[in-house]
């Protein structure tokens, strides 16, 4: 973990309630798609945890929902605001268990950082399907960036207002050698249970300090005790309980 | 540069700046971070005698100048502690570290505290008769003189090393309750703990926390500490840790002029991760500021 | 647009904002800025038998989300609150007023209530038994289930008007106060009164507040409030009237989901004027927001 | 009373420690020298409550004191910045009872509001004295502006680094018709013994609301209870009375 001063390069809408801020600063303490970062709001005590979307050279992307007051602060924010950002936080994706044709299953903002996980499969010369799943047409963000990597891209929507009629296993195609997959909790628990291989999961918890001090988004896990922002945010299937 | 050493029962500290317990864990994230041996000390996290998973998820809600947390004692209990968790720290802090006690009966107290009291790394005992988290934990005993006492009676007959009773401050008469304590044979008392509090879930329309309420944390708290602080310090001999809410040089300065010997920084390490390195390296900026020489001359220097 | 009004104590009020005693002095001042009467009712200043100054000067410290303030009571005295202040208020103001009273024996708070009983325009008498800044005040009443309900029965014994009792937050068990009320014959509580705190000017070294320690009051007391009202829901029947940091119309709702029929406003009419025709103004939002069509059905909708 | 949103001109420091600043934005809540304004700041609880120095057209000039995190965040603020204003606080002077050779007497930030004054009264026609004091020659503000106006200025230090070596009251002339003061509370007791006529006092105290509502800033007069912000700042020489 590093904390750094970024600057805000670019801050919009891509749907009604989603934006896209791209921040320039160092990003050395990133090491993996699926981690996070932890940025401190002007007038707000805890700092806001989101999951870098991109990283390239020293521009982080970052996509966030407007679902609180500070959310909505943050989407005021203009390019040149510098920002007090925790980097480097969690563990991430291990690329290394993919095989050649893994599966990404993401649900609406637990898309973002499977498009930073796409990119680094996708170097590694695999194969990529992704699963991108919105409850309606107009909700729809990144279905082109990720095509653009090369993933082969499947929408699906709640309503059946674009791509697949449907939830996320809806759409899941019969052959992939892994998946790895972050979205809201049921969709994560319907993953499970449908999905075929092994696999990995990004959780979201509310957290306390982001960094492991405070025990705040602690989950039980098959092999004990872990923390969602340390030990996770990724955690695989086979270390999943399932408690509520 | 002004002389920053004080006196916590009879260890000298090289600054009274000391993590709180439950935010700094045992330590070894933040010496990832900065040398923690800057501290004066740090009090690791709350002990009991078996592993505890702690309280369901979601455990933390904000508030507009703090948090609220129901972690409910998550910790590996004293076994893992002292053989896994005090090598580990024993790595990257080398001077006496302050052991932070739950229980749930006076056994248990008696129990883990006899068992840390072997343990050369610990400098101090904090007994903790105070978080709110627990439905049957120790918020019982430190919410009445006598049940204050009795806890500090028995963990004093098993151990040598200084007791420090950490009090709630979500009681009528903190006076009387630190009083009990020093009358018990406790050496020092540490306050506030958290304050009882909640928020609700607009769109929900439930408590953000799972377990409903929590402890609230933070600046908020800071008027109420340094008043329970110049209250007690008014009251008994023995040392005090204050606690609550403290963020900057500044607010470490106030709690000292109110009767603080040590001062624990909290909730500002969990949204500040270099929060109590900060503090320490502005420290001396801020005694030259208000014409300080030497910090121990201040306590209880408002009274 | 939903439905705002709700009934505190068989009066309805078209809407649940009520300015906290103490904040918005006897209205007028407030009428000059915006019509009051868009307010559910306001608190008047605290009244005790005699003309009082209060405590001398500073009475008030900053903190970091809200105030401390140790006024003391100033007012002019009943007999001239009902000779000169009512006739004043009786101009702006034309729903039934809440009188708040103050006292430092049984008798003064009969004596007063008695002589406000008289008075068409008051609504509901809010006794306030938990004055922190008065050295033989109220405070004493309020900490003590005995206390407060025999301010509760006395002043009962001498008014036909709804009685709502002011509990401090600065006790262990607030929730068995408030059910001594009940069994003695109230008809509401209202809760927090403000959280006794205290603030030191460092370059001074002595306490900020003249009288050294005062009232705190502000955003950062919400947290402690909500959890108070939600306790103190789940054990009584009476309405509550939820008062401590409110200053949105997301706040109300959140006092209201916690068990508030209907809600104080204290702090935030101290730095914006408009703060209660902000919130009046803002609630029609912040219900379709949320989905609330009746804001009565919400008391206690978190419970 | 009106609440404004009023936007800084500029800001700049007259010495080290006491800035000014100008203000622009609807001013017709004032309408005597002596009153003050209460600006919010951000991230500070309470309003800061400063005096009015001068007012031109719809420009509003401030001069205040770096003395603590509030006033320094303030010292910050640059042309353009946006504040929410209270103006028109207060009962400020009365010009009416200053005879034709009034005195003003103001010690350190306590001559801002006499600035307004002197000007209002040479506008009546009246023959203005000001005696300024200062601890030291570097703290001098404002002394050129007074000369402007067609004051006589007499500046006094207690250093005696410039002008009269001594206080307020040792540079007192033998006659004037009235007098206007506004300083630090032991400068104003001095003027109160060594004042050979009526006068007029402006006070400070620490203020809640500083619009009457919270009885913060009372004090006792010889006609009954005053609110500093309300009925104040400025009390009459026959008003006071002395507690402290």
């Amino acid at each position: 973990m590093k904390q750094e001063k970024l600057t805000v390069l670019s801050n919009r809408p891509l749907t009604k309630g989603v934006y896209e801020m791209k921040l320039a600063g160092d990003t050395s303490a990133f090491s993996r798609p699926g981690q996070f970062l932890n940025i401190a709001l002007e007038g707000f005590y805890l700092r806001r945890p989101i999951s870098v979307c991109d990283l390239d050279g020293d521009t982080i992307t970052i996509l966030y929902k407007v679902v609180g007051h500070g959310t909505e602060a943050m989407s005021a924010y203009g390019p040149g605001k510098e920002l007090d950002i925790l980097c480097g936080l969690g563990n991430g994706y291990d690329t290394s268990k993919s095989g050649q044709n893994p599966l990404l299953i993401g649900g609406g903002v637990g898309i973002p950082p499977l498009y930073g996980l796409a990119k680094a499969l996708v170097a590694e010369g695999k194969h990529v399907t992704a699963i991108l799943g919105f409850n309606t047409a107009e909700e729809i963000f990144y279905e082109n960036e990720f095509r653009s990597l090369g993933a082969d891209c499947i929408v699906a929507t709640a309503d059946g207002s674009a791509g697949v009629r449907g939830f996320v296993t809806d759409a899941l195609p019969d052959n992939y050698s892994y998946f790895y997959t972050c979205g809201p909790e049921p969709m994560l628990k319907a993953v499970y249970r449908a999905s075929k291989t092994s696999g990995q999961f990004s959780f979201e918890e509310r957290m306390g300090c982001g960094f492991g001090a405070c025990m705040g988004c602690s989950c039980k896990t098959v092999t004990g005790y872990k923390r969602i922002c340390r030990e996770g945010p990724v955690l695989e299937k086979e270390e999943i309980l399932w408690e509520k | 540069m002004g002389k920053m050493s004080v006196n916590l029962c009879g260890i000298e500290l090289s600054n009274p700046v000391i993590p709180a317990s439950g935010t700094f864990g045992y330590g070894y994230e933040f010496a990832e971070l900065y040398d923690i041996n800057i501290l004066g000390t740090f009090s690791f996290k709350g002990t009991t005698r078996e592993a505890r998973f702690g309280n369901p998820t979601p455990r933390i809600a904000e508030c507009r100048a703090g948090l609220i947390n129901a972690i409910g004692l998550q910790n590996p209990g004293v076994d893992r502690v002292i053989a896994e968790e005090l090598p580990k720290l024993k790595k990257v802090f080398h001077k006496p570290v302050m052991a932070n006690v739950s229980g749930f009966s006076l056994e248990e107290y008696v129990e883990v505290c006899s068992r840390l009291d072997r343990e050369e790394q610990v400098g101090w005992l904090e007994v903790n008769i105070s978080c709110p988290n627990v439905k049957k934990g120790g918020a019982s005993f430190g919410m009445t003189p006598e049940g204050a006492a009795a806890v500090t009676k028995a963990v004093k007959a098993v151990t040598k090393k200084p007791c420090i009773m950490k009090l709630t401050p979500n009681v009528t008469d903190i006076v009387s309750i630190a009083k009990a304590c020093e009358d018990a044979g406790a050496d020092g008392v540490s306050l506030i703990n958290t304050m009882y509090g909640m928020r609700i879930d607009l769109k929900t329309k439930r408590p953000v926390i799972a377990n409903r309420m929590g402890g609230y944390s933070g600046p908020a708290t800071f008027p109420v500490a340094l008043r329970m602080v110049y209250q007690v310090y008014a009251a008994v001999k023995i040392p005090i840790v204050g606690i609550g809410g403290v963020s900057t040089a500044e607010d470490v300065v106030e709690m000292m002029l109110a009767g603080a010997t040590a001062v624990g920084v909290g909730a500002a390490n969990c949204v500040e991760p270099f929060a109590c390195r900060n503090i320490v390296e502005d420290l001396p900026r801020v005694m030259d500021k208000y014409g300080i020489e030497n910090l121990s001359d201040i306590i209880g220097g408002a009274q």
